[in-house]
C-alpha cells in the first residue's frame, strides 16, 4: 500500500517534469503545425540560462526568482528570433521541410550549447536545498520535486487553459488552430498568432528546462533526452491538446514509476507501448477529434 | 535531365574516387548503402508521409546479419536473410501504420524503432548491449577474399545494388499504384472514390521501404562488421529523412547523391572543426531547404535545363 | 547462378582496375619520419564528452610538452582528434581516412568500449598500431588476440574486484545490497563482475533491488525513492558523469546517504563537481593508479607540474581520463623508445613498435606500470574513501589501498568473469595496508 | 416506365440535434437524369454521402440494382458501380491532368500491376478520348492545380465517369464558376454522360440549369422530400416556388 502511495508520488513528479516540456511543443505543434524538433535545445538552453543564473546572483533566497527570469529572457529572445528569422520564412513549404528546418536548428544549437557552457557537467541546486526536504513515512522528498514542480506544472496547465478558452488573444490562437483558412476569413493575422503562440511555446520549454536545471546535471545532449518522449506526448495526447498532454504526462510518469517497482525493465519502452496502445483504440489521440472531412 | 547517363558517369566517378582514395571505398559503401535507405523514405516522401523511424529497418537488417553470420557463410545469403527480416517486419509494422498519416505515422514509426532500441540495449544477453556485436567477415561471392578485395567486393555489391534499385524503384513509381503516392498526400478522398485502399497504396510502399533499408543495414553490417544498438536511434532515422531533402526526391540519384554529400561533408567537417561539425551540418540543410528546397539533384536539375536553353 | 557469376566478373573487373592504386604505401616505414602523427577518437560531443574532452584536453598540454622535448625520439608528434560520438559507422571511416589518407602511424582509440571492440580488428587489417586509451570491457583481449592493438590501462575486472574487496575488508558484516547502474554495456558488465565475484566470495548477500535506469537519465527520483524504502546495507553504482552528479545530489538532498553505504567505483571523476554535497565515507574509485593527490606520486615534480600546468590551462583539476591519455602518451614514448634501441637506434616498423609495447614497463605521472603479453595493461586499482578536509572545496579520498594488479587482475587465458567466481575471503585479507589522506 | 437502379427508403440520419436526412424515401431510375434542389442544410449533399457509403444511416435502406449496399464501404460501392463527384473537386494537384484521367481508368483496371506502368499507349488514348469528350483534350498535358475552376470540375466529373458506373452522383457540378460558364459546363457534362448512358443524379442550386438538363427534380426540405417528379411539374408547384425556390432567390 505504501508503495503503491510511493509509486504515485514519483510518478506525479516526473509527469510535472514532462509536461512542462511537452505543453509548449503541444501548442506549438497546434497553432503552427510543425513539429519542432529544436523544442528540446530550448529546454536545454533555458536549463543552462537558470544555472547560470541562479550561480551569478549567489544568493539562494532568488534563487526561484532567477529561474522564472533566466525562462522569460530564453522565450523572448529566442522564441521570436526563431520564429521571425526562421520559421516565417517556409510557412508555405511542405511539412517536411518545416520540420527539416527544425532539425537543423536542433543540430546548430546543439552545438551552441557546447560552445557557450562547455561540456562539464553543471549542477545548480541552490533552489531545491532553499525549499528543503518534506518527509512522507519515513521517505525524503525534496520539497521542490514534490510540491513545487507538480503546483507550477498545475498552474501552468489552468493558466494557459484559461488564457485559451478566456481572453480573447487566447481564442484567436484557438480559431487558428481549429481552422487556420476560416480564421484568416474573418480577419485574423495568422502571422501575428504563430509568433505569439511559438513564443510561448519556447517560453514553456526554456521554463521546463529552468525548473528542471536544479535537479539534475545538465550535460551536452539533455535536450535529446527530452524531446523524443515529448513527441510521443503530443502524438498521444491529440493534435494541439493541452488537456491531452496533461493527461498523457500523468499516464507516462505513473507508467514509468510503475513500472520502476514492479517491472523495472520495462521502464524505458512505457511511454511508446502507451502511445501504440492509445492509437490503436483512437487514431487521433487521447483528446483528439477524429473530424470528417468536409466533402 | 538524363538520368540513367546520370547515373553511369556517377558510378564511374564514385569508383575512381574509391580507387584513388582507399579510404573513401568504405566510406563511399556506407554512401550507398545509406542511400538504399534513403530511397525507401524518398518513396514514402512522394505520398507526403515522413517516418522518423526507419532506422528501425535498417537496425533489422544489420542485426539480423550478426545473429545469423555464425550459421551462414556467405555475404549474399546474409544480405538476402538481412531484406528478407526487414520486409516480414514491415508487412507485420505496416499493417499497422498505414492506417495512420502524418505526425502519427512519423510518431508511431518513432515508437517502433525506439522500443526496438531499448531492446537491442536491454536484452544484454542476446544482442550484447550497447558494445555491439562484432562479425566475422564472411565470404562474398563463394569467396574467403582478402579485406581489400573484401572491400571492393562489397563498394561493386553496393553501387549495383543501388543502380537496380534506382531503376527498379522508379519503375515502380510509374506504375498506378506508384502514381497513387503522390495522389494520396494530395486526395486521399479521391483516392477511396475510385475505389482504390489509400491504405494499400501506402502499405505497399511501406514495405518496399522497408525492405530497401533492411538491405541497406545488411550492407552496413558487412561494411563495418560491427553492429551497435546506435544504428536504431531516432537521430538515426532523423539522418535518413535529413538526407533525402539534402538530395532531393524527385529523382532516384537524390537519395545516393544526398548521402554521398552528407557523409563527405561530416567527415571534412569532423575534420576541420572536431566540437562544431554538427553546426556545420545544421547550416549547410538549413540552406538547402531554404535555398534549394528541390535538393542537390534539383540543383542539377535547374542547372542541366539552363544549360540546354543556352545552347 | 548466373546472377552470381555476372557479380563475380564485376567484383574482379573492378578489382583489377583499382589494383594499381591501392598497393600498400609504405610497405616498411624504417626510415625516421619528419614527424609521428597519431590519430586520437574520444568523444567531443554527447553526455561522453565529460571524459572525452579531458582526455583531449590532457593529449593536446602533454604533446605539446613532450615536442617542447624534441618530441619522441627527436620526431615532433601531431595529433588529430576525431568525435566517436557519431558511432561506430562514422569511427571506421574516420580511422581508416586516418591510417590511409592522413597517414597517421598510431592510433589511440577509444572511450567506449563499442568503438574498441569495432577499431581493434580494423588495426589488423590497417596494420595500425593503435593503442586503446580509455575502454574498460575486458572482452578485447578475452575474446581476441589483436597483434596491432594493446591497452594502457587495467579493464573492468580490476575496476570492479577492488572496489568489492574494499567493501569487504570496511563492512564484512555486509547482509543487502542494491545496485543503481545505466542502461548500457558497462552498466550491465559492471554488475555482473560485482554479484558474480560477490557471490563467490561472501555467498548469502541479499540483493534486494537491480534498477537499471536508462542511460543519460536526469532524474533517479523514483529509484531514490524504492532505495528508502529498501534500505540496504549498501548501493552500488558504477554510474558516470553528468547521470553520476545527478544521482549523487539526489540522493543527499534526500538523505540516502544516511540509510546506505555508498559504493562508487567512478566516483573521482565526480568528486570536484559535486563538492562537498558528496558526504563522508563514501567508498570511491579512479579506474586505475591515479589521482592528483595519489598518495606516493603527490610530491614528485613530474605529478605537480602536470596538475598545475593542467588546471591553469582547463580550469579544473584533472580527473581519471587525463591520466588515461597520459598513460598511453608515455607508452607510446616508452616502446618508441625501447623499439629504438632494440633496433640499434633505427626508427622501428610498425610491427617492432608493437613488439615494443607488449611486456613494457613504463613510467606515468603516477606510478609504474606493464603491458602484458597478450596487450592487456596491468595497473593498481586505488580505492578510498572520501573525507572532506578544509584544503578542497570537494571530498578528497582518506584509507587509500592501492590493490595490486596480482589481485584483481585474471591472468592470461582466463575470463574475467569466469575467473572471479573463484574469489575468496583471502583475498580480501590480502589486500595492502590502507593510506591516510595527507595535506 | 423505366425500373428504380437506386431505391433509398425511410433513410434518417441525425448529427447532434440537426436531421440531415428525415426519413427519405426515393427511387433513381435507369437512365435518367435526376436533380435535387433545395436549401442550404436540407441534407442533400448528406444523401449523397450515404449512398457513397461515407455515411451511415442510423435508419433506412439503400439498395442499388436490387442489391442492398447500406452498411458497404466507399470503395465497395464504387466497385458495384456507383461514381460521384465533389462539390470542391478533389484532384490529384501534382498530377496532370491525362494522368488524372489515366488514375481513374486504372482504378477500374489493373491498378496493382507491378510492372505496367499507368500511361500505357492504350491507356493514354483511351483518356484523351474520354477528355475528348469532356473538352479538356487541350490541357491534357497542365497540372490539375494549374486549372481554373471550370475545368477543374469538369475534370472532377470526368474521373468519375472514367470508371464507367451505372450511376453517377454529382455534387454542385456548376457551384463556385461565373454563371455564365454554368451552363457552358453543363452542356459539356450532361450529354457526354447521356452518351455514357449512365444514369445521373445531381444537386444544384441554379433553377435555370435545372430546368434544363433535369429530367425529373426531387426536392429537399429539412431532411425530407418535399415534392417529387417531373422537371416542368415540380418547378412550377407553387410551394416549392414559395419554400424553397423563393428562399433560393433570397438566398442569392
Amino acid at each position: 500500500m505504501q508503495l503503491l502511495l510511493l509509486a504515485v508520488l514519483d510518478g506525479l513528479a516526473y509527469a510535472a517534469q514532462l509536461f512542462m516540456v511537452a505543453v509548449g511543443l503541444t501548442l506549438v505543434f497546434g497553432v503552427l503545425k510543425i513539429l519542432n524538433v529544436a523544442h528540446g535545445s530550448l529546454f536545454a538552453i533555458g536549463a543552462y540560462t537558470a544555472s547560470t543564473l541562479v550561480g551569478l546572483i549567489g544568493t539562494p533566497d532568488l534563487s526561484l526568482i532567477a529561474l522564472a527570469l533566466a525562462a522569460l529572457a530564453v522565450g523572448a529572445v529566442a522564441g521570436p528570433l526563431i520564429e521571425r528569422g526562421l520559421l516565417a520564412r517556409i510557412y508555405d513549404k511542405e511539412h517536411v521541410l518545416q520540420l527539416l528546418v527544425t532539425f537543423a536548428l536542433f543540430m546548430i544549437l546543439e552545438d551552441v550549447q557546447k560552445l557557450l557552457w562547455g561540456v562539464k557537467p553543471l549542477f545548480e541546486d541552490a533552489p531545491v536545498r532553499l525549499l528543503g526536504p518534506i518527509v512522507v513515512g519515513d521517505i525524503y522528498y525534496t520539497a521542490y520535486q514534490l510540491v513545487l514542480m507538480p503546483s507550477v506544472a498545475a498552474a501552468s496547465l489552468l493558466i494557459l487553459v484559461w488564457f485559451l478558452r478566456r481572453t480573447l488573444l487566447g481564442r484567436t490562437i484557438l480559431a487558428v488552430t481549429h481552422d487556420r483558412e476560416a480564421a484568416q476569413a474573418i480577419g485574423i493575422d495568422a502571422r501575428r498568432v504563430y509568433l505569439l503562440a511559438f513564443t510561448i511555446g519556447a517560453g514553456l520549454a526554456a521554463l521546463g528546462g529552468a525548473l528542471a536545471a536544479p535537479t539534475t546535471s545538465l550535460v551536452p545532449g539533455i535536450g535529446v533526452q527530452m524531446i523524443v518522449l515529448s513527441f510521443a506526448v503530443v502524438a498521444t495526447a491529440g493534435l494541439g491538446q493541452i488537456e491531452g498532454a496533461a493527461v498523457t504526462a500523468l499516464l507516462i510518469g505513473l507508467g514509468r514509476s510503475f513500472a520502476v517497482y514492479f517491472a523495472p525493465e520495462l521502464e524505458v519502452v512505457v511511454p511508446y507501448l502507451l502511445m501504440v496502445a492509445v492509437l490503436l483504440v483512437r487514431p487521433e489521440g487521447l483528446f483528439g477529434r477524429s473530424e470528417l472531412r468536409r466533402i | 535531365m538524363p538520368t540513367r547517363l546520370f547515373a553511369l558517369v556517377g558510378m564511374a566517378l564514385l569508383l575512381a574516387l574509391a580507387a584513388l582514395q582507399p579510404w573513401l571505398r568504405f566510406v563511399l559503401t556506407l554512401a550507398l548503402a545509406t542511400g538504399l535507405a534513403v530511397l525507401g523514405i524518398a518513396v514514402l516522401l512522394r505520398a507526403g508521409q515522413v517516418s522518423f523511424g526507419h532506422a528501425l529497418y535498417v537496425a533489422i537488417g544489420a542485426y539480423t546479419v550478426a545473429f545469423a553470420r555464425p550459421l551462414v557463410g556467405e555475404a549474399l545469403a546474409l544480405l538476402a536473410l538481412a531484406v528478407l527480416a526487414a520486409s516480414a517486419s514491415g508487412l507485420v509494422i505496416g499493417l499497422f501504420v498505414s492506417r495512420y498519416r502524418d505526425i502519427f505515422f512519423g510518431m508511431l514509426n518513432l515508437a517502433f524503432s525506439m522500443v526496438l532500441y531499448s531492446l537491442l540495449e536491454k536484452l544484454y544477453w542476446l544482442t550484447r548491449g550497447t558494445d555491439g556485436i562484432r562479425i566475422a567477415r564472411p565470404d562474398l561471392f563463394g569467396f574467403a577474399l582478402s579485406a581489400r578485395d573484401y572491400e571492393w567486393g562489397l563498394f561493386a555489391l553496393a553501387a549495383v545494388f543501388a543502380l537496380t534499385s534506382g531503376a527498379l524503384v522508379a519503375r515502380y513509381l510509374l506504375t498506378p499504384a506508384g502514381q497513387a503516392l503522390s495522389a494520396l498526400k494530395t486526395g486521399e478522398t479521391r483516392l477511396e472514390f475510385l475505389g482504390i485502399s489509400a491504405r494499400r497504396v501506402l502499405y505497399q510502399a511501406y514495405c518496399v521501404s522497408a525492405a530497401l533499408a533492411g538491405l541497406a543495414g545488411g550492407l552496413i553490417a558487412l561494411a563495418t562488421l560491427h553492429v551497435t544498438p546506435l544504428l536504431a536511434y531516432w537521430t538515426h532515422s532523423g539522418e535518413l529523412v535529413f538526407v533525402a531533402i539534402l538530395g532531393g526526391t524527385a529523382n532516384m540519384l537524390g537519395p545516393f547523391l544526398g548521402a554521398i554529400v552528407f557523409e563527405l561533408v561530416r567527415v571534412y567537417a569532423a575534420a576541420a572543426f572536431p566540437d562544431a561539425w554538427q553546426m556545420i551540418l545544421g547550416l549547410v540543410l538549413l540552406v538547402i531547404v531554404l535555398a534549394a528546397a528541390r535538393g542537390l539533384v534539383g540543383v542539377i536539375e535547374d542547372a542541366w535545363m539552363r544549360a540546354r536553353r543556352s545552347k | 547462378m548466373t546472377q552470381t557469376t555476372r557479380r563475380q566478373l564485376t567484383a574482379f573487373a573492378l578489382a583489377t582496375l583499382a589494383a594499381p592504386w591501392i598497393l600498400p604505401r609504405r610497405a616498411l616505414g624504417q626510415q625516421k619520419p619528419s614527424e609521428l602523427r597519431i590519430g586520437i577518437s574520444t568523444f567531443l560531443s554527447g553526455p561522453a564528452s565529460v571524459f572525452g574532452v579531458p582526455g583531449r584536453n590532457a593529449a593536446e598540454l602533454l604533446i605539446e610538452q613532450m615536442n617542447a622535448r624534441g618530441g619522441i625520439a627527436g620526431v615532433p608528434i601531431k595529433a588529430l582528434v576525431i568525435d566517436e560520438a557519431p558511432g561506430v559507422n562514422f569511427l571506421l571511416g574516420e580511422c581508416r581516412r586516418l591510417a590511409q589518407n592522413e597517414n597517421v602511424d598510431v592510433m589511440l582509440a577509444s572511450i567506449s568500449s563499442a568503438s574498441c571492440l569495432a577499431v581493434a580488428p580494423l588495426a589488423e587489417e590497417l596494420r595500425l598500431p593503435n593503442i586503446m586509451w580509455d575502454c574498460g570491457t575486458q572482452r578485447i583481449f578475452e575474446e581476441g588476440t589483436w597483434r596491432y592493438s594493446v591497452r594502457t590501462q587495467a579493464n573492468a575486472v580490476p575496476e570492479i574486484v577492488a572496489p568489492l574487496l574494499y567493501l569487504l575488508k570496511v563492512r564484512p558484516d555486509v547482509q543487502t545490497i542494491a545496485v543503481v547502474n545505466q542502461d548500457y554495456a558497462w552498466g550491465r558488465d559492471s554488475w555482473a563482475i560485482f554479484k558474480t565475484a560477490l557471490e563467490a566470495i561472501k555467498p548469502g548477500v541479499r540483493i534486494v533491488a537491480e534498477l537499471f535506469p536508462k542511460f543519460g537519465a536526469t532524474d533517479f527520483s523514483t529509484e531514490i525513492t524504492r532505495l528508502q524504502a529498501l534500505r540496504p546495507d549498501v548501493v552500488f553504482s558504477t554510474s558516470w558523469g553528468g547521470e553520476l552528479d545527478t544521482f549523487i545530489r539526489q540522493a543527499a538532498e534526500r538523505r540516502l546517504f544516511e540509510r546506505s553505504l555508498f559504493v562508487l567505483p567512478l566516483a573521482e571523476s565526480s568528486l570536484e563537481r559535486v563538492g562537498k554535497t558528496l558526504p563522508e565515507g563514501v567508498i570511491v574509485g579512479a579506474r586505475g593508479d591515479h589521482w592528483f593527490l595519489h598518495p606516493i606520486a603527490k610530491d614528485t615534480e613530474k605529478l605537480k607540474t602536470f596538475v598545475s600546468e593542467y588546471r591553469k590551462r582547463y580550469g579544473h583539476y584533472p580527473i581519471y581520463p587525463t591520466f588515461h591519455m597520459a598513460q598511453a602518451l608515455f607508452a607510446l614514448e616508452a616502446a618508441y623508445t625501447r623499439a629504438i634501441a632494440a633496433n640499434g637506434g633505427v626508427w622501428p616498423s610498425r610491427e617492432q613498435l608493437m613488439d615494443n609495447l607488449r611486456g613494457l614497463e613504463f613510467d606515468h605521472l603516477t606510478g609504474r606500470m606493464k603491458i602484458r603479453e597478450d596487450g592487456q595493461g596491468l595497473e593498481p586499482m586505488l580505492i578510498g574513501v572520501t573525507k572532506h578536509v578544509p584544503e578542497f572545496p570537494f571530498p578528497v579520498l582518506d584509507h587509500m589501498v592501492l590493490f595490486p594488479p596480482e589481485l584483481t587482475m585474471n591472468p592470461i587465458g582466463t575470463k574475467g568473469l569466469e575467473w572471479v567466481k573463484g574469489l575468496t575471503m583471502d583475498m580480501v585479507a590480502k589486500a595492502p595496508a590502507p593510506i591516510p589522506y595527507r595535506a | 416506365m423505366s425500373r428504380a437502379i437506386l431505391r433509398a427508403r425511410g433513410l434518417v440520419l441525425a448529427f447532434g440535434g440537426v436531421r440531415a436526412a428525415d426519413g427519405i424515401d426515393l427511387d433513381v431510375l435507369e437512365g435518367e437524369v435526376l436533380a435535387i434542389i433545395g436549401p442550404n442544410g436540407a441534407g442533400k449533399t448528406t444523401f449523397l454521402n450515404m449512398v457513397t457509403g461515407y455515411l451511415k444511416p442510423q435508419a433506412g435502406s439503400i439498395q442499388f440494382a436490387d442489391r442492398e449496399i447500406t452498411r458497404l464501404s466507399p470503395r465497395r460501392i464504387v466497385r458495384l458501380g456507383i461514381a460521384r463527384s465533389f462539390q470542391i473537386p478533389q484532384l490529384f494537384r501534382e498530377h496532370s491532368v491525362l494522368a488524372n484521367i489515366a488514375l481513374a481508368l486504372a482504378a477500374g483496371g489493373d491498378f496493382w500491376s507491378p510492372h505496367r506502368p499507368l500511361l500505357t499507349t492504350a491507356r493514354e488514348t483511351e483518356a484523351q478520348a474520354l477528355l475528348q469528350r469532356f473538352g479538356l483534350a487541350d490541357l491534357a498535358q497542365q497540372r490539375a492545380d494549374a486549372l481554373d475552376e471550370g475545368a477543374r470540375k469538369l475534370l472532377d466529373v470526368a474521373m468519375a465517369a472514367a470508371l464507367a458506373p451505372r450511376l453517377l452522383l454529382m455534387d454542385e457540378p456548376t457551384s463556385g464558376v461565373a454563371t455564365a460558364q454554368k451552363h457552358a459546363i453543363m452542356d459539356r457534362l450532361i450529354p457526354a454522360l447521356r452518351q455514357q448512358g449512365v444514369t445521373v443524379v445531381f444537386v444544384e442550386h441554379d433553377m435555370e440549369v435545372v430546368a434544363r438538363y433535369a429530367d425529373r427534380v426531387a426536392v429537399w426540405s429539412q431532411g425530407k422530400i418535399l415534392a417529387e417528379g417531373p422537371a416542368g411539374d415540380v418547378l412550377a408547384d407553387p410551394t416549392v416556388r414559395r419554400d424553397v425556390i423563393g428562399l433560393e432567390g433570397a438566398a442569392c
